[in-house]
């Protein structure tokens, strides 16, 4: 039908015209892959197969180690011999279990309660990730959608907050909270006398939701920032305040956002113990010890213990790993299948 | 949730070893009670096995004001910082004049030093144990050497030189199912600084500091005598015990290559200990406490006929040695205190512990227990420490041991210098660097940190 | 006169009495300006009394000898003896990291001796490594994540779940891994020439190597979880237009997903950059600190010995790091930050 | 060949079908609007052709291949999508070149492209304003000018021009036809403005409920529309309808008969239900219609509701005298069976609650099987007007007033 | 009291001046539509009343109050956005009844009114489903229901409808003036309809530039524009303008001249150029024209192409012989100074390329300043068709043919 010659001198441009002489096998399977749609699409598939299959490996590998450790008797691990011999291959280094002594799980129950560390890591992930997303759904706010002179200082001091290392902290924040008075810094004079909050949870909420505040309001920020203004506008008109457009239309509709950041806090608490180890004195579970001050103890009291160690890791990942089978499934994939219209 | 402040309600908190919490825990609970502090609840709470970490953990519950742990144990390598720093009370104004005069008549004075006040001699803390280093051995490996009992005999009271030593460890080796001769500790900590390598370069003839007298400073005003030829020939019988092949760095000519396994330079005092456990290892360095654990206490102990001890070897008789003070067998000293919590809020309870303590039938019941050597002279030769199985067949050994005790280099600058120590020796003896390159470089960081005390 | 005041039923915000509707009509009408510092005050409070305060306590504390034993005022000696190589004895590591090249010197003031130039050399490497193959690998997970296929939650969960791993789990995994008597992987990979045989965690180059691959293992997930979330907030009918516009896959990504996500890959870089420069954790649990010297260890290991120094080595730190993102911040600000 | 075929396509999502069974054949070059009430599946099948959604059954045909299961990038169309989806990220200028980057034109040709697009669009000048510093109907002009730069086979356009003013909504419709019949591409256009389908379409397709009603040029909807709904659906306002029976003589309503000879219709008998529809500008006063041919039987009324459009007047007429309530409209004067709907000149003298007298054109009334809803005749004027048995059928249906007559 | 008043009301962007020092004042209770080209500053002026937009400079006041600074929940408005702006993580019913959970009504409640409200837009059924598996026409009557159930004292509406199609449309209107007249309330409205804003409004407001150029009921702005501007924006198909000079004996364009008496004209005296304005259904075809009483003398033209549209013909023509390309239309024939769109009956016997003599209709003839495009007159009919001084001023302007002539 179109033997009328093309008014314009490009409509789309044609492929790139293919001679067909002299290709050998792999040139045409290429080509049969650029041109043939249902072969490229399986071609992605396999490639994203590989992809994945990938990435859980070398994730999930460690664990793996982990567990073949704790199963392992400890005077087996000793010996170190993990070569595992293959038929044609050889002795390929890999470390399978040798021998099954799951009773290392019990051990480990015996000597660390871990119940009562599980316990003081959740309300202390929960309280500072709380407290977080409140203050940094503000900040986020602010410096996401409002303008206002000193935005651009305020975030950088924000941010400047995160370089200096935890340690730089410590010493004023352990005085403070052993209940000594705070004094003006260089003109020592004395402001006030704080609690002793050395052994509370406190001591680590504090500094801690300080710590992970400049993440997670960057992280915020950027995600409200995206929200058209038209949707805030229209929550207004329908009659919310400023806050509340905030808290009923963009929280939710940068829902994976403030659930990456949530996710992000509540693992950094679970997992931080340079603050809590101090904090709580003796890592003992009644001085608000996280899991990991319980481990760590465990680690340090009993260096060879290997199959102990590794059998304590695991446990202590367990809490962690339910978590985000589930939570996961809750925040994140709940907000995907809503996102991803296919 | 957690309203009071102590879970082990009306128990005398005690900071304590956690290998010993852990094997024979209860025990020393019982034997404290009996002792004398009965009806008194005593809760012994583990700390790091890492005696550095366990400094700072208690440092840092002492500079907050922790009522607990009431009690600590202490190693006499840090006690005096706590003493500085005020952050443990003075048992001499605790303590009834009785008391501390039992202290003063009855404790070795050497080590009890390590736990008074250096200005006015007041006493802060409870000598428990001293500790020795000993080379611990198969029996059963040496018997299939043709060794016997008489040998034995010998070995645990004569001091070898490496060189005799290495030679009948290397046949032991040859003989047996052992992989290597040596198992020790060599990783880059403290207890290569202070301890395996202090050994080892003392035996030589050398120091770090210009010999014994220069061991607690003064800082600054002593010589660093690290670049030396003493220290390097030590650092080099290291190298070749550790090294696969010869090299321009090893004394292949003297001592055998390969008779430790290079995994030392990785380990700490259980590698070892478990290593000759396992079979692997001919021999081991270490302290009282692997023999009892490992003739006694271990999941599957080694019967006592097949354990041996004998004092370190050494390099040079004490009269050759280069720096004053060194030469021949030597045992790095360390032991350990009991100290009082200043802010306890069961001070009676915990010094009744302390008394306890202090009874002869509780350092007997300890060294019975767990090895920890009396911290008496008068109960060296008692009976009861003969007879201790398993622990009185070593007391010979041990004797020696203490003898020949250096005592550690601890003053302001140590924690610097030790791991700048251990990080070069450990270097060398690894291969990763010339052992004369390593001294040189020790002697002059060494000299930077005792100039900037 | 209003109909949605005449129906019954309702209390409306407005008519309700009391502080709170006051209040709440006060805010309202604040300008932007004030409005935001109203906002922002609390943050500002809880940061001033956990991050300020200590900082300026800190940094007082950096302008004494130290402290703990004989305080003694010394200005910035503590930072003077930093820049200039004096107080490399008081560090671990100081002479082993890289073979030293000698840069003494060459400037007027500052003298890169032993010391700091390992601990900057260390933290750079260790830093530009990690992130890069974080980044690449986190944003190859988030795409992964992205699509829709049976068992995503379960590689979701896998992917996510290294993140979630305590630092001393983590370090403990990687430290048995090449312990020599534990591990397994030191003999392979030392045939392969990437590790030293012996003494593998004793040995800088090994160490430095064994600790990055650790911290990529486990914090692509961190950047994955982020640029997940960045890619779920694309608006999906831009998809449509661009494919309809004759976008392939590629050009997709290249014109859509990549400049979209690219706010939240900042932050994502921003921060892992941050983070990766104060490592320590990791270092303290796999190796040690004689060994892969890092800034943050050389605070840490001086903490319990010198104070003052200490503090100073924290606001040294803290201005490397200044220094190093500055990069991206002014991307980001370019981007309307 | 740009032919655009659509065999059988169903696309159902899980309780709705969106679209059902459709078969559409689109030549090559032809303009084809789609039309049709909110949620009948325009923008659905729109989406099924340019490869945006894969019917759940059907096949998809452009040109001669069959593009059923083809990505969007290969099948040749450019689309201008109801809800915008401008790139939040790029500047006007790259919006509209972001097809042509993509197909790596060199920098040149881009820029006369753009620019000339923009200037179709009335757009220069504004070439690097973010989206969000744009009005409503500026943002759809980048989204008409990002689709024309390509210059592809097929166009796919999705309400392009619904926030835009009359004015520029003349001047786009103008362009879009130069454009078409310049590039000779096939265009495919959803509107629901009844003088853009009409004037810019070679063939209008009516939906409704995802099926198609009727596919055929604008005239063609509008004077012999398929069935009911299309009937209904095309010209503004909308046609009457009232419903009766088909009698010996003709039909029979509640208020008014038409007569003509029922035997002439096919597919209907006596006794039928039937629905007649006329249109508005197809009723005349009685006075005015004395030049009318074809006028039926003069039908008495009242004007209700007078409602003046400018360029013409809208009359609500009243059957009965009990009236319609004052705010009956022209949507529910069409279906009431007591109402009528007039259009009449801006001019003509006429008030509220007048009594006229009003006259059909009989050429232009639509009959409909009340059930079906299909199309018995257009125009009764070929009819006769009576029985074919009586002796009125040679009366002449032009004698005005004689073809039925009014019932009370 | 929901008056709503705009005093200097500008917003300025960096370098774009969306609302020029507006001045509005609309009634309690009163329907007022803006209308404007695309980026006049239509839905800027709605933003600013509603309180999203902050004034640069000037006033606000609903009611007696000056809500300048008051924030928009506080200022008793609901809007429909053009955008519609629903929210995407909620579902129908949710979206609707969001300023009503906002208010705390109780549930029975507000299930009651977002069931009215579905129902005036026809979604019943469909409240629980979310917006993304919405078409865009549902999507906009979701915002209108989100709009309606709040029963606000003001509403505004930018676009309501654009997305609707007719039959849709007229439905909503009804429904949004019975609203209007049910609650009371004040509506702002915007529309690119002018059917919609004709029908709809009490005044309209025609917005050009950001500036407000006339507000008036819907036929004075149809009938007598304010400007040019206002002229050519009402009506589609736009009003012909033939730019003229003025003579003594009334206007000479190139083609034809208008005969009247100059001295009539306020504001505009001989030797001016002015323009003549005249709407194509104000043309009418010579013999067509007996009955018109204010006929201006016939010119003659060609016809040039025809564009039926069902109830109309537009018919171009050409008035030298030239000719305008045959592409041309409407939009540039009602400027193009040889070009006049009239338009016709859809039964008129017309043909393309016919000769056809046709005549104004004096009474809708408008003249405007050429320069300042204010409106001089509207309707020559009251004005002499000669000079004051001529013996022919006592002519009635009732003799067809006699103004006027043809000129070539
Ligand atoms: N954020 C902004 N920055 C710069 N200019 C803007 C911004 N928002 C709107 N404008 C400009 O202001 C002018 C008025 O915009 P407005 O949205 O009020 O137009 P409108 O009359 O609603 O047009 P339409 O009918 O196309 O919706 C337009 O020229 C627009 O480009
Ligand atoms: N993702 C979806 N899930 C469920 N139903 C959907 C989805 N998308 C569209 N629909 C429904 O399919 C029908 C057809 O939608 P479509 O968008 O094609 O209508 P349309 O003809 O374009 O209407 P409009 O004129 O209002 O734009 C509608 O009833 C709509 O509600
Ligand atoms: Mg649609
Ligand atoms: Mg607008």
């Amino acid at each position: 039908m179109s033997n009328v010659p093309e008014p314009e001198p490009a409509h789309e441009p044609a492929q790139p015209s293919t001679d067909d002489e002299d290709r050998g096998p792999l040139e045409r399977w290429t080509r049969g892959v650029i041109e043939d749609s249902e072969k490229r699409s399986r071609l992605y598939r396999a490639l994203f197969y590989v992809v994945t299959i990938f990435f859980l490996v070398t994730t999930l590998f460690p664990f793996y180690w982990l567990l073949v450790l704790a199963l392992t008797p400890n005077g087996l691990i000793q010996q170190g011999n993990w070569a595992v011999s293959l038929p044609a291959v050889g002795e390929v280094p890999f470390p399978a279990p040798q021998g099954f002594n799951p009773a290392a799980f019990l051990e480990v129950f015996q000597q660390v309660p871990f119940h009562l560390y599980v316990f003081n890591s959740f309300v202390l992930a929960t309280m500072t990730t709380l407290i977080v997303l409140v203050l940094a759904s503000l900040a986020g706010y602010v410096f996401g959608r409002l303008e206002f002179p000193g935005r651009g200082l305020m975030m950088l001091a924000v941010l400047a907050i995160s370089y200096f290392p935890p340690a730089a902290f410590l010493i004023p924040l352990f005085d403070a909270f052993l209940g000594n008075a705070v004094t003006l810094p260089f003109l020592g004079i004395e402001l006030f006398t704080p609690p002793r909050l050395v052994n509370t949870p406190g001591s680590m909420i504090m500094p801690m939701s300080a710590l992970f505040l400049p993440l997670a309001i960057f992280i915020l920020t950027t995600f409200y920032s995206q929200i058209p203004d038209g949707l805030e506008d229209a929550a207004r008109v329908e009659g919310t305040t400023r806050l509340g457009a905030l808290v009923r239309v963009i929280m939710p509709l940068s829902a994976p956002g403030v659930a990456t950041a949530a996710v992000l806090t509540f693992i950094s608490v679970y997992n931080e113990y340079f603050f809590s180890s101090i904090m709580a004195l003796q890592n003992e579970p009644d001085q608000w010890s996280p899991l990991v001050g319980g481990i760590l103890s465990y680690q340090t009291q009993y260096t060879t213990d290997f199959n102990l160690m590794a059998a304590a890791s695991i446990v202590g990942v367990l809490p962690m790993l339910i978590l985000v089978v589930f939570a996961q499934e809750k925040i994140v994939s709940g907000l995907t299948d809503g996102a991803l219209k296919e | 949730v957690y309203g009071g402040e102590s879970s082990s309600d009306g128990a005398v908190v005690w900071g304590f070893d956690p290998n010993a919490a852990e094997a024979v825990g209860d025990d020393i609970v019982s034997l404290v009670q009996e002792s004398g502090a009965d009806g008194v609840d005593i809760e012994l709470q583990p700390g790091d096995e890492d005696t550095g970490a366990r400094r700072e953990t208690y440092t840092n519950l002492l500079e907050a004001g922790e009522t607990q742990p009431d009690l600590f144990l202490m190693d006499s390598g840090w006690v005096n910082v706590f003493i500085q720093r005020g952050h443990i009370a003075n048992l001499s104004e605790e303590l009834d004049e009785s008391e501390l005069s039992t202290v003063e008549d009855e404790y070795f004075e050497r080590f009890t030093a390590t736990t008074r006040d250096p200005g006015n001699g007041d006493l802060y803390g409870i000598p428990m144990f001293p500790d020795y280093p000993t080379m611990q051995y198969r029996k059963d490996y040496a018997r299939e050497a043709g060794y016997g009992e008489s040998d034995f005999e010998e070995w645990a009271t004569e001091p070898m030189t490496w060189a005799e030593w290495a030679e009948v460890t290397q046949e032991i080796v040859e003989a047996s199912d052992a992989e290597y001769g040596l198992a020790t500790q060599w990783d880059q900590y403290e207890g290569t600084a202070c301890c395996t390598w202090n050994e080892v370069m003392s035996s030589f003839g050398g120091a770090y500091f210009g010999g014994r007298d220069n061991v607690l400073g003064p800082v600054g005003d002593r010589p660093v005598t690290v670049d030396e030829p003493e220290f390097i020939e030590g650092l080099r019988m290291m190298r070749t015990f550790v090294a696969d092949e010869a090299d321009d760095h090893t004394l292949e000519d003297e001592y055998p290559l390969s008779l430790a396994t290079s995994d030392i330079t990785s380990w700490t005092e259980e590698d070892a200990r478990t290593a000759i456990l396992n079979g692997d290892a001919a021999m081991q360095r270490n302290w009282p406490y692997a023999i009892n654990l490992n003739v006694a206490d271990a999941d599957d102990p080694l019967p006592v006929e097949d354990y041996g001890a004998m004092p370190i070897p050494y390099g040079v008789p004490e009269e050759e040695a280069a720096q004053p003070g060194t030469g021949g067998t030597t045992a790095a000293l360390g032991g350990w205190h009991l100290v009082l919590n200043p802010n306890s809020e069961r001070k009676e309870e915990a010094l009744e512990v302390i008394r306890a303590t202090m009874t002869d039938e509780f350092n007997l019941g300890m060294f019975d227990l767990w090895g920890w050597v009396p911290p008496k002279p008068a109960l060296f030769d008692a009976d009861e420490v003969q007879q201790a199985d398993p622990m009185g067949n070593y007391m010979d050994t041990l004797r020696v041991a203490g003898e020949n005790a250096m005592p550690r280099p601890v003053t302001p600058v140590w924690t610097n210098q030790s791991s700048l120590i251990a990080e070069e020796v450990n270097l060398a003896v690894a291969g990763d660097k010339a052992p004369d390159q390593a001294a040189a470089d020790l002697q002059s960081g060494l000299e930077d940190i005792e100039e900037q005390g | 006169m209003s109909t949605e005041d005449q129906t019954s039923g309702p209390v409306r915000e407005s008519r309700r009495s009391g502080p709170a509707v006051a209040i709440t009509r006060w805010i309202e009408n604040l300008g932007e300006t004030a409005f935001a510092y109203l906002l922002l005050s609390p943050i500002i409070v809880l940061l001033s009394v956990v991050a300020l305060y200590p900082l300026l306590r800190t940094f007082e504390l950096s302008l004494y000898q130290n402290v703990l034993t004989d305080p003694e005022f010394v200005g910035f000696g503590n930072y003077v003896e930093l820049l200039t190589g004096e107080a490399n004895s008081r560090f671990p590591g100081s002479t082993t990291f890289l073979p030293s090249v000698s840069v003494d010197g060459t400037f007027p003031f500052v003298h890169f001796g032993g010391l700091l130039r390992s601990a900057l050399a260390v933290t750079i490497i260790f830093t530009a490594v990690s992130v890069f193959f974080e980044t690449l690998i986190g944003f190859g997970q988030a795409l992964v994540l992205d699509q829709d296929f049976r068992g995503r939650r379960w590689v979701r969960t896998a992917i996510i779940i290294p993140w979630a791993i305590p630092i001393v789990i983590q370090g403990m995994m990687f430290f048995l891994m090449f312990h020599p008597t534990a591990g397994f992987l030191t003999d392979p990979l030392a045939d392969w020439g990437i590790v030293q045989a012996n003494n593998t965690l004793n040995d800088p180059a090994s160490s430095l190597l064994i600790i990055s691959v650790a911290d990529i293992w486990k914090t692509s997930a961190f950047m994955a979880l982020l640029i997940l979330a960045g890619l779920q907030s694309i608006d999906r009918s831009l998809y449509d237009v661009a494919k309809v516009a004759g976008a392939s896959k590629w050009q997709q990504f290249k014109l859509i997903t990549f400049p979209l996500v690219l706010p939240t890959l900042g932050i994502a870089v921003l921060f892992r950059t941050i983070a990766a420069m104060r490592i320590y954790g990791l270092i303290d649990s796999v190796s040690n600190c004689s060994t892969v010297p890092s800034l943050s260890c050389m605070v840490v290991s001086t903490f319990n010995t010198n104070r003052g120094l200490a503090s100073a080595v924290a606001f040294v730190t803290a201005g490397v790091i200044g220094i190093a993102v500055m990069g991206v911040i002014y991307q980001q600000y370019k981007e309307g930050f | 060949m740009a032919r655009v075929t659509l065999d059988n396509v169903t696309k159902r999502y899980e309780d709705v079908v969106a679209v059902d069974d459709m078969n559409l054949e689109i030549e090559d070059g032809e303009f084809v609007t789609l039309v049709g009430p909110s949620g009948c599946g325009k923008s659905t099948t729109m989406e099924t052709i340019a490869g945006l959604t894969k019917p759940t059954e059907g096949t998809i045909r452009i040109g001669d291949a069959d593009v059923t299961t083809l990505p969007p990038k290969d099948r040749g169309v450019a689309m201008v999508f109801q809800n915008i989806a401008l790139f939040p990220h790029m500047d006007v200028y790259d919006n509209i070149s972001f097809g042509l980057r993509l197909r790596k034109y060199n920098e040149e040709e881009i820029d006369q492209r753009v620019d000339r697009a923009a200037e179709i669009v009335q757009l220069e000048g504004m070439l690097d304003r973010m989206p969000d510093e744009l009005s409503g109907g500026q943002q759809q002009r980048v989204a008409i000018a990002r689709a024309i730069v390509r210059e592809p086979a097929v166009f796919l356009m999705d309400e392009p021009l619904a926030n835009l003013d009359a004015k520029l909504r003349v001047h786009m419709r103008t362009e879009l036809q130069r454009l078409h019949k310049q590039l000779d591409t096939t265009i495919i256009y959803v509107t629901h403005d009844q003088a853009e389908a009409m004037t810019m379409s070679d063939r209008i397709a009516v939906i409704n409920n995802g099926r198609l009603q009727q596919i055929a040029p604008p005239l063609e909807c509008y004077n012999e529309p398929a069935n009911l709904f299309v009937a209904g659906f095309i010209g503004s306002p909308s046609m009457n309808f009232v419903e009766g029976e088909l009698t010996a003589n003709g039909l029979t309503t509640e208020h008014f008969d038409i007569a003509f000879d029922p035997a002439d219709l096919e597919g209907a008998s006596i006794g039928d239900t039937v629905t007649m529809g006329v249109r508005p500008e197809d009723i005349y006063r009685t006075d005015a219609a004395q030049s009318l041919p074809t006028a039926s039987a003069p039908i008495d009324a009242t004007t209700d509701v007078l409602e003046p459009m400018g360029d013409e007047i809208f009359v609500y007429l009243s059957l009965d005298d009990g009236g319609a309530g004052a705010t009956m409209t022209s949507e529910q004067a069409a279906s009431a069976a007591n109402q009528l709907l007039m259009s009449v000149d801006p001019d003509a003298a006429i008030d509220e609650d007048d009594d006229v007298s009003v006259v059909l054109d009989r050429s232009k009334i639509h009959l409909f099987d009340a059930a079906s809803g299909e199309a018995l005749v257009h125009g009764l004027d070929e009819l006769t007007t009576g029985p074919a048995t009586g002796a009125e059928s040679a009366e002449s249906a032009g004698s005005a007033g004689s073809a039925g007559g009014q019932r009370e």
